[in-house]
């Protein structure tokens, strides 16, 4: 372990706010792609079933 | 001449079949009328005969070639708009249609054209400024255009905007192509009467859902 | 009715390697390296951040900052791969027609972009402690934010097409425009650069630890593995949507 | 011979277009005398400053006006039904837009070019960085129509045509913004523009190679 604490960890040395900001922004972006992605796949299921019954 | 075999096409509209496989074959000198209900891809099928659409399967073939290639069997298309530009005139509409066909004309040449339809009067008139039916006959006037002298003929909706006249004097057109060996490919809700030796009818039934598959059948 | 199915039957007997560019046999093969990719991109991405953060050193010129080269550098990485990958997807679907190649294209390029857009926002947060502004022209950065235009452009005639057909081929010929302008572009920015300012700085550098290089080459391969997982889904989710028709996405849907 | 007789058809039909409606080409150039005066309410009207920001707003200021003659390309032609002359031709397509792409640079290069050097006297530039600004308009227009004739034939069957035209165009046309503008800075601080020129000249015969043949295909895809 090279951090002294947990706070010193989140801090990073004074540029938490670049290193999390850019962390935070991934993670973001990848949960936005994910309920996306299961949207269309809902959507796209449910217009299979349509098209069946039509 | 011309000779046209059209084998197991299909055309797709939006990944969806327009008509099912559609089979038949002209000789010169035929009179290929295409009929169909609304939607049954008539304005398509004759797009797919002057090469202007590619089709999803199966082939046409002008004198044994493809239909996109374009080997000297050469056709003529009108389709429902007049294919002008507004601001310019007959003349110079018609002088672009057959230059970029590879064609010089002269004006006489034109106005000749011009006066197989009735309309060699209108000759530097701006197109913009005609009437749907004057536009209509300088359109079809691209029939008569030097190098098109043995080109099939493909008219979609031909008599729209047509006075009765106007109607049989292209009816009249049309038999004298027949006679001269063409082939000529129409569309038309009107019933104009047009005396043809040798007369086909192509019947596209549209394809709704994709589990209705009707298998076309060419009637000679 | 199984129109699709026997046509794409029809079409690609014979050959064996032109079987999986039928939809339908692809369907469950995209299932399948979807979760595995899935596992590896989870498990890379544990391992990478626990060396990158918990390993890895101080950077003795940067600090801490550095540690941000972990997301960025990869996903510049996959902004410029994924590109290339639609673009080769876009050459075979042109040359073959294969309506599997078009879709592929389809499902990469919208995680293409997130890719460019989270090169640019982690590039900017990188920049500013660094180099003391958010945006700097500078010449990747530059080609970078270029890159996204190419993807918007791309994502955005793809969906300007009511017929789809017609929308997968004009889509793909602009994406192999771009493709071959994309070194020319990157060549001029790089020339008006050095016109305008001097060499740039990069995250990392070249004097990098082992141990930082370690770690994000681990997440480069987490972010492969990611990007491959999520187009996997995406080309899935197409699948059924111009499939639906299909006998056998009738049967797998309601079963 | 068939093959001279259609791309003359092709371009003289464009010039007596341009000829008879001189909108086609005038409000471009309206377009651009205004883009270029409204600037300096922006940024201030020192000499220095103008001096400074007048190359970039000159150059962007030309490429947008002849973006906006895009749509004359193929949109006229498709609505009226006209493109079907070129599409059913016997000659190589690529050929044809090649003489349209000709014409409309002409019609549009020409004074855009001419005006540059008016237009600069807006923003303090010296007299030999006028000229090559012209020059390189003169390179720049006619790139830019080549590129734009790959997007206009795809967008000939899409919805919202004209934004996406920009969008897809103008990332395209930053080699020769870059050169173009490049050559003229060279001249503003008294170098040599001959790297810049020629590579400008590259780019836009590159794009002079390929882009018909692209343009061509694109066509072929939206009107099939």
């Amino acid at each position: 372990m090279i951090w002294e604490s947990w706070s010193a960890f989140w801090s990073m040395g004074g540029r938490g706010f670049f290193v999390w900001g850019s962390y935070g922004a991934l993670l973001i972006a990848v949960i936005a792609e994910l309920i996306a992605l299961k949207r269309a796949r809902n959507r796209a299921l449910a217009s299979a079933e349509d098209s069946h019954d039509a | 001449m011309t000779e046209l075999s059209v084998s197991a096409v299909t055309i797709e509209r939006g990944e969806r079949p327009l008509f099912a496989p559609l089979t038949f074959s002209a000789d010169a000198g035929a009179l290929v009328r295409v009929t169909g209900e609304n939607g049954a891809g008539k304005t398509t099928l004759l797009r797919a005969l002057a090469g202007l659409t590619s089709v999803a399967s199966g082939s046409i073939q002008w004198l044994n070639a493809p239909s996109a290639h374009y080997n000297g069997a050469k056709r003529v298309f009108i389709g429902h708009s007049n294919a002008m530009n507004e601001s310019l005139s007959p003349y110079e509409n018609l002088v672009f249609d057959s230059g970029v066909a590879g064609n010089s004309v002269t004006r006489v040449e034109v106005r000749a054209a011009l006066a197989r339809t009735g309309v060699a009067a209108l000759i530097d008139r701006r197109v913009g400024s005609l009437s749907q039916g004057q536009k209509k006959r300088v359109a079809l006037a691209r029939l008569f255009l030097p190098g098109n002298e043995t080109a099939a003929w493909l008219l979609d909706e031909p008599f729209v905007a047509l006075d009765v006249a106007t109607q049989a004097l292209l009816a009249s057109h049309i038999e004298a192509a027949l006679a001269e060996g063409r082939i000529v490919v129409l569309t038309s809700h009107q019933r104009v009467d047009i005396r043809a030796a040798n007369a086909i009818e192509v019947t596209l039934s549209a394809i709704k859902a994709p589990e209705r598959l009707v298998a076309n059948e060419a009637q000679a | 009715m199984p129109r699709t199915e026997q046509q794409s039957n029809d079409r690609f007997n014979g050959k064996w390697f032109w079987r999986y560019a039928s939809p339908a046999a692809f369907y469950p093969v995209a299932g399948t390296i979807e979760k595995l990719c899935w596992f590896l991109a989870i498990s890379l991405t544990i391992i990478g951040l626990y060396i990158g953060f918990f390993r890895a050193p101080t950077d003795a010129t940067q600090g801490e900052v550095y540690r941000v080269i972990y997301i960025h550098v990869p996903a510049a990485w996959m902004a410029m791969v994924i590109y290339l990958a639609m673009a080769f997807w876009c050459a075979i679907g042109l040359a073959f027609g294969t309506r599997l190649s078009f879709m592929m294209s389809h499902a990469l390029a919208p995680t293409g972009a997130i890719m460019a857009a989270i090169s640019l926002w982690t590039g900017a947060l990188w920049g500013r402690p660094t180099w003391g502004t958010y945006w700097v022209w500078d010449a990747r950065l530059t080609s970078t934010l270029i890159l996204f235009f190419l993807y918007v452009g791309y994502i955005a005639l793809a969906a300007a097409f009511d017929d789809k057909k017609k929308g997968d081929r004009a889509s793909a010929l602009i994406a192999l425009v771009g493709a071959v302008n994309v070194p020319i572009i990157y060549f001029s920015v790089q020339w008006w650069n050095t016109l305008h300012q001097g060499a740039s700085v990069r995250p990392g550098g070249s004097s990098m630890a082992t141990i930082m290089l370690t770690a994000m080459m681990i997440m480069a391969f987490a972010f492969w593995a990611y990007c491959i997982a999520v187009a996997m889904n995406r080309l899935r989710t197409q699948i059924i949507e111009r499939e639906r028709s299909a006998a056998w996405i009738q049967s797998s849907v309601r079963k | 011979m068939s093959l001279r007789i259609a791309a003359q058809a092709v371009f003289r039909r464009e010039i007596t277009l341009f000829a008879r409606r001189k909108s086609d080409w005038a409000n471009p150039l309206m377009f651009f005398l205004i883009v270029t005066s409204i600037f300096p309410f922006a940024v201030g009207s020192e000499s220095e400053r103008l001096r400074l920001i007048g190359i970039g707003v000159l150059f962007v200021g030309a490429l947008l006006a002849a973006m906006l003659a895009l749509p004359r390309l193929f949109d006229e032609d498709a609505k009226d039904g006209s493109l079907e002359h070129l599409l059913t031709s016997p000659e190589p397509l690529a050929v044809l837009i090649l003489a349209r792409v000709a014409a409309i640079s002409l019609a549009l290069a020409l004074p855009l070019a001419l005006a540059t050097p008016a237009f600069a006297l807006f923003y303090a530039l010296p007299s030999e960085v006028a000229g090559i600004l012209a020059l390189t308009v003169v390179l720049a227009v006619p790139t830019l129509i080549l590129i734009g004739a790959i997007a206009s034939a795809l967008l000939v069957a899409a919805r919202g045509g004209a934004i996406l035209t920009a969008v897809l165009v103008l990332p395209l046309t930053i080699p020769t913004l870059i050169f173009g503008a490049g050559a003229a800075l060279k001249v503003l601080s008294g170098e040599s523009p001959a790297a810049e020129l020629a590579l400008q000249v590259a780019y836009f015969l590159f794009a002079l190679a390929l882009c018909p043949l692209a343009a061509a295909a694109a066509l072929r895809i939206s009107t099939d």
